[in-house]
């Protein structure tokens, strides 16, 4: 329910930081439907051209794709590798478990364009720039933290009783898994999911030191878009954009619930 | 009386000592990405902020402290440095101001109102900073609806875009979702009860805010505060974009050193002390949890 | 076991939509030319790239637009290990420092027989490519807030318009020209001696400028009156000036101004080496050549594509307006270019906050 | 049936032909902290056997080391004939019922009691009859197809003591199953879970740290304390002999008094003088169960002296009514002893602060050394 002991001036102070907060993202709607060659608002004409017009632009599109496909890669191998790495150091506590469990959500304390800028130098010097392996563990080192937090935490609250009694039951330690911990780690497999292919699908820091003339992902052909444009292209993408992420924050609303995935 | 164990007793390991093998095995994919995609850049990175720069992007490997003792006796980088401290706790603390009455807001509402408001919150999280950034450069442009409506209302158009204070508005509702979910993070302690009591006892409600909701919230605040900082010093699409050219920041400083002039042990040297004023805002914030408990 | 089997299944599909994404990339018939992003992008698309393609079917050229030489460069240097870049147009002057770099192959008579038939100044000594277009810096006005045309760079000092100066600042090769030109009418005729009065005179300059990196380019914040004054290319002035009601004028000041010529490289170990060479070749061919000026008023380099190109655009180009051009000696100031730039991030920008 | 006193530091309760379970010297050791200490026990086939003690007394490490879920210090735990130590878990047939119920959130009732036989691979016609056996026995045929969350805590209490069954093992673990219900269900599920044991006559091992539990289930108790035995016997056994001090306290409520017997049959506690069986000497502690001392006026009291019977006066201090008890608190010579009768409609209560008498016969009294 509304908060009702809040006075009407408060209300009308945080709809106006509402406002502010939105602004820019729901500008992009209308933005999309400028009839106008640059970008102004509000736009003097409406029209679908920009719509057409990205239709037409070869690639923008295959940086979407290039996207797409990079997110969902990465996201499988964020999950294949860090669902194991996730149940050794929550279910196996001799090993310093907690040292690997910092050193492995490490890269997210450091700010992406010190983080991007080492890796620039490293793959530079094994050729590994603007390369598609090279973009894929560029991401890795980022969604993989992610992974690890989500599914250990998921994990760590899992009833551990549910897999011994598996495991009274007949089932070995690889059925066990299979059969009783991976179902019950659904949820956070799930939100995982999520979180770990928009977080590649909208990178752009990293991405931007990775990628080449070869190949580019959206959000960096948005940025040299925008950084060498400045017509109303980059706000029908965003609106298309949108609409994809709303479909992914819905299928995870509906399996999870949201606010259980992003706000801890 | 030492034979009797304690009640919980540790819980015992899953997997035995001999099944050690299996776990390095598990461990192993994570562990390889992590040295090749995280510690060896970083080392390397260190290593070559002590190298030599050549003209043309080449670096020689050597152990000099030129890069160091040439930032600090440089004019031009201790303002860069300066400017960026200053340009982004101006940041944090806009973005405290705006979020603040949100956070408090969200954490007085209830059920679908809250998951609502929760989701309109997270939302521009899950929008590229290019889009948001890129919705600021139409808003905050001389045409744009902003200036024009401050035009019209008769005061002189201000210059919103292509300075400082351009980045500081773009990032100030970049960063807005971070420091709303770290507040209301923080916000746990805070329970309505609280006030209702002050009230009770006669305090105002700006009385209440100030002695009674405010000291509650701190640890909110700090963490935010600490998470703003550290993405305000490290942020650079938005400071590119929204820039003019004119707003050196560090963040900025090292994708030009990096891209542009390939100077990367200027770059490396720039992002280590990235890393310095990371670890000297983590100190404070520290202290500033020590101090509250 | 079946977890086991899952993984590597996994893994394989993985690696089969890697391998699926990359023909695109492995195929040596794509040839990918970096150069100017924006409008010479859209124009050199249309006038040299498609018909190209059109007559080599087999042969695909990526354009990959960027914002400036000096970052072309920078790309360049960091691909060193694995180039991904096979011809590049840029500025002659970083062009010099790429091939001081090691960065470009030589482009001479056996990559195209064209090459005999440029005009010496495309030819530069200790430079890999050749000249591909000249152009010259001009002035540009908003015809609104500018109501009559601007005959001196001085315009854009006047405090009339502080606050409505777009100046695209170093490295962009824009800037050094105007510093060149600021050093001239501050008195100083040999910018190889001392770019000193210029940058003073620059400094005086600086508090009048909106903007030291306009975007998406220079012309359209003028056209449309978010700026009033800039300095910027004819060849894009002049086609941005023609759009449907631009507002943007186009001057070229009594002072004179700097002559610019953009190159075409081949970089060293390319991935489509030769295919690179085959289009480097129809670049510099006549048709090209009238193709591109007739688009977008860049002078050709190549003297027998003169005799296709209408009078009228001709007039327009470059070319048209010799006789005002400020020698520069682009390779000499590829020396002073690093220097320059710290000048200006030093002296000039701070000077606009 | 053997009704004898089992002395502590023996604990082996019957023929070790019927032996099913053993447990030779079985340890736990934590770091320096000691679970569980050099524990022996037998358990016969087909019987019910309760593990009780307070909570950290190493009552369920002991289970779950019997179940293979925590790996032993030392020892040797036998089924049978078969040394099992070292064997999985997986391996060891046994049907264990967690505390929690442990139901498989995303499974069916029937999937989760189908599961164990899944594992033991039994074709998938006799899954489906004896899942519909095994709910049927527990009286939950018609939620087969809910999902765990859907059911109450009884219902869930019910699934885990079928899943545990189906797979007919050779021992039932029983781990606390009864403290999550409410105590109206906790006397149905108790009679319930004592019914199927003795129908199918399966061993089963209960650990609880309810006496009553203990004392009305099973056919033996097992009581620890500290990680050590302290007493195995049968319930009427532990509660009318009880061992030490400790069982005698933690099973049932008693009165606990100490002082100085005389080696004549009589102990002096305080100014008072207490007979006692046997003939005792030394220092010595003294314990009556409440239940078993008549309170008296203080005048009818001459009447019920005798020789077999302890006679003490004392001043009511505290009178409680708890429903079908009163609790009658008495100061004697500056001693409380609290005295428990049935409650009659409230008559009968008397005043506090009259003078009363208290009065038990000489064999209720369990005297326990202790050393000075």
């Amino acid at each position: 329910m509304e908060a009702d002991n809040t006075s009407v001036p408060m209300k009308i102070l945080v709809a106006l930081l509402f406002i502010f907060l939105l602004a820019p993202v729901i500008l992009v709607v209308p933005l999309s439907f400028s009839g106008e060659q640059i970008l102004s608002f509000p736009p003097e004409s409406w029209s679908l051209r920009w719509y057409a017009a990205l239709a037409d632009n070869p690639k923008m599109i295959s940086a979407f794709w290039t996207s797409l496909l990079l997110g969902a890669i990465v996201t499988a191998i964020s999950l294949a590798v860090a669902i194991p790495a996730a149940y050794v150091i929550v279910r196996m506590r001799t090993l310093g478990s907690s040292f690997l469990y910092n050193l492995f959500t490490a890269p997210l304390l450091l700010p992406t364009i010190v983080l991007g800028l080492a890796i620039l130098i490293v793959f530079a010097s094994i050729g590994f720039l603007g390369t598609f392996p090279g973009l894929i563990i560029g991401h890795l080192v980022i969604t993989l933290p992610y992974a690890l937090r989500v599914l250990a935490t998921t994990l760590g609250n899992l009833n551990l009783a549910c897999e011994e009694a598996a495991s009274t039951l007949g089932a070995r330690p690889i059925t066990v898994f299979r059969r009783v911990t991976l179902p019950m780690m659904a949820p956070g497999i799930v939100a995982a999911t999520a979180l770990c292919f928009l977080v590649s699908f909208d990178e752009v820091v990293i991405t931007l030191f990775l990628t080449g003339p070869r190949l580019t992902t959206l959000p960096v052909e948005l940025f040299h878009h925008v950084e060498s444009r400045a017509d109303p292209l980059v706000a029908s993408v965003s609106v298309l954009l949108i609409l994809l992420t709303l479909a992914v924050v819905m299928i995870v609303d509906r399996s999870v619930g949201l606010s259980k995935t992003f706000v801890k | 009386m030492t034979a009797i164990t304690a009640s919980a007793p540790p819980a015992a390991p899953r997997l035995a000592l001999g099944r050690t093998g299996t776990a390095i095995a598990l461990l192993l994919p994570i562990a390889l990405i992590n040295a090749i995609g995280f510690i060896l850049p970083v080392l390397n990175l260190l290593r070559m902020s002590f190298n030599e720069a050549l003209a043309g992007g080449g670096v020689r490997e050597t152990v000099t402290f030129e890069n160091w003792t040439g930032l600090f006796g440089d004019s031009f980088y201790v303002e860069l440095i300066l400017n960026s401290i200053t340009v982004s706790l101006s940041i944090t603390l806009a973005t405290l101001v705006v979020s603040y009455p949100i956070a408090l807001y969200l954490h007085r509402s209830t059920g679908r109102w809250r998951t609502f408001l929760t989701v309109l919150v997270i939302s521009p999280l899950l929008t590229s900073a290019v889009v948001r950034t890129y919705g600021w450069i139409a808003l905050l442009a001389d045409q744009g609806p902003i200036v024009s409506g401050i035009a019209a209302l008769g005061f002189a158009p201000p210059r919103l875009m292509f300075n400082t204070t351009g980045v500081i508005i773009g990032l100030t509702e970049i960063l807005m979702p971070y420091m709303i979910l770290s507040l209301l993070a923080g916000f746990g302690r805070l329970d309505p009860r609280v006030e209702e009591a002050a009230m009770s006892l006669g305090a105002p409600p700006i009385k209440t805010f100030w002695r009674v909701i405010l000291p509650l919230t701190v640890p909110g605040i700090a963490l935010g505060c600490l998470l703003c900082f550290v993405l305000a010093v490290s942020s650079f699409i938005t400071p590119k974009l929204l820039g003019g050219g004119r707003v050196f920041l560090l963040a900025t400083e090292i994708y030009d050193q990096a891209i542009v002039t390939l100077n990367w042990p200027l770059a490396a040297t720039l992002s280590m002390l990235v890393l310095i004023i990371f670890g000297a805002a983590l100190a404070v914030y520290a202290r500033i949890l020590r101090a509250i408990d | 076991m079946t977890m086991m089997k899952r993984r590597t299944a996994l893994l394989g599909i993985s690696a089969l939509a890697f391998a699926a994404s990359m023909p695109a990339f492995a195929q040596e018939k794509t040839v990918t030319l970096a150069a100017y992003s924006g409008i010479f992008q859209d124009h050199y698309t249309k006038a040299v790239v498609e018909p190209f393609m059109k007559a080599h079917p087999d042969i695909k050229v990526q354009f990959y637009g960027m914002p400036n030489s000096a970052q072309m460069l920078g790309t360049l240097r960091a691909q060193k290990a694995s180039p991904q870049i096979d011809v590049m147009i840029m500025d002659v002057s970083v062009a010099k420092a790429a091939t001081d770099e090691g960065l470009f192959d030589k482009v001479d008579e056996s990559v195209s027989k064209h090459v005999a038939d440029l005009y010496p100044a495309a030819r530069a000594e200790g430079v890999g490519g050749v000249g591909v277009t000249f152009d010259n810096l001009v002035l540009l006005y908003n015809e609104d807030q500018v109501k009559t045309a601007p005959t001196s760079w001085n315009a854009l000092w006047d405090k009339q318009y502080a606050g409505k100066v777009a100046i695209p600042a170093v490295p962009d090769i824009q800037g050094t020209t105007l510093t060149i030109i600021a050093n001239k009418m501050a008195g100083e005729e040999d910018y190889k001696k001392t770019v000193e009065p210029g940058i003073k005179k620059l400094g005086e300059l600086a508090p009048n400028v909106q903007t030291w990196d306009p975007r998406p380019d220079v012309y359209t914040p003028i056209a449309n009156g978010q700026a009033a004054l800039g300095i910027g290319w004819n060849a894009r002035a002049q086609v941005y000036s023609d759009a449907a009601g631009s507002k943007l004028g186009v001057a070229l000041p009594e002072e004179g101004s700097g002559f610019q010529i953009n190159t075409i490289n081949l970089v060293k170990n390319s991935p489509a080496n030769d295919a690179a060479k085959t289009f480097i070749d129809y670049a510099l061919s006549p048709e090209a050549q009238a193709a591109f000026t007739e688009a977008m008023f860049y002078a050709p380099t190549n003297s027998k594509a003169q005799e296709k190109i209408s009078k009228e655009a001709l007039a327009r180009t470059a070319a048209g307006s010799m006789d005002d051009m400020i020698g520069i000696d682009w390779i000499a100031v590829a020396g002073i270019r690093d220097a320059i730039t710290e000048q200006w991030r030093r002296r000039v920008i701070p000077l606009s906050r | 049936m053997m009704h004898q006193t089992i002395l502590s530091g023996s604990p082996t309760v019957s023929d070790d032909r019927d032996v099913h379970l053993r447990l030779d010297g079985l340890t736990k050791t934590y770091g320096n902290s000691v679970a569980v200490s050099a524990l022996d026990l037998s358990v016969p086939k087909g019987e019910l056997v309760a593990l009780l003690g307070p909570s950290g007394c190493g009552k369920t490490t002991t289970l779950r080391m019997v179940a293979g879920l925590i790996q032993p210090t030392g020892g040797r735990i036998v089924v049978g004939s078969n040394d099992i130590t070292a064997m999985p878990t997986y391996r060891r047939d046994m049907g264990l019922v967690f505390q929690s119920y442990a139901l498989f959130p995303h499974m069916t009732v029937a999937k989760n009691v189908a599961f164990g036989l899944e594992m033991r691979s039994v074709p998938k016609a006799e899954i489906e009859r004896r899942v519909k056996e095994a709910l049927a026995m527990v009286r939950l045929e018609a939620l087969a197809e809910r999902k765990p969350r859907e059911l109450s805590g009884g219902q869930q209490q019910r699934v885990a003591l079928a899943r545990a069954l189906v797979i007919r093992p050779s021992i039932l673990l029983l781990d606390e199953p009864l403290s999550n219900l409410d105590a109206k269900l906790r006397d149905e599920m108790r009679n319930e879970i004592r019914d199927i044991q003795q129908s199918l006559g399966i061993t089963a091992v209960f650990v609880t740290h309810d006496q009553v539990e203990a004392l009305s289930m099973c056919d033996k108790v097992v009581v620890m304390r500290a990680g050590k035995l302290e007493q195995v016997g049968t319930p009427i056994d532990v509660y009318e002999h009880p061992a030490t001090p400790f069982v005698a306290s933690f099973v049932g409520r008693t009165n606990r008094l100490e002082g100085r017997a005389r080696g004549d049959g009589t102990v002096d506690v305080g100014p008072m003088s207490v007979r006692v069986p046997g003939r005792p000497g030394g220092n010595v502690e003294i314990m009556v169960r409440p239940h078993r001392i008549r309170l008296l006026d203080a005048d009818a009291a001459q009447g019920a002296s005798g020789e077999g019977t302890n006679l003490l006066s004392g001043r009511l201090t505290r009178v409680t009514f708890v429903g079908d008890l009163l609790q009658y608190q008495v100061d004697v010579g500056g001693t409380e002893i609290v005295v428990e009768a049935a409650s009659d409609h409230g008559r009968g209560i008397r005043s506090v602060g009259s003078p009363v008498a208290l009065a038990w016969r000489v064999e209720d009294t369990m005297v326990f050394g202790r050393s000075a």
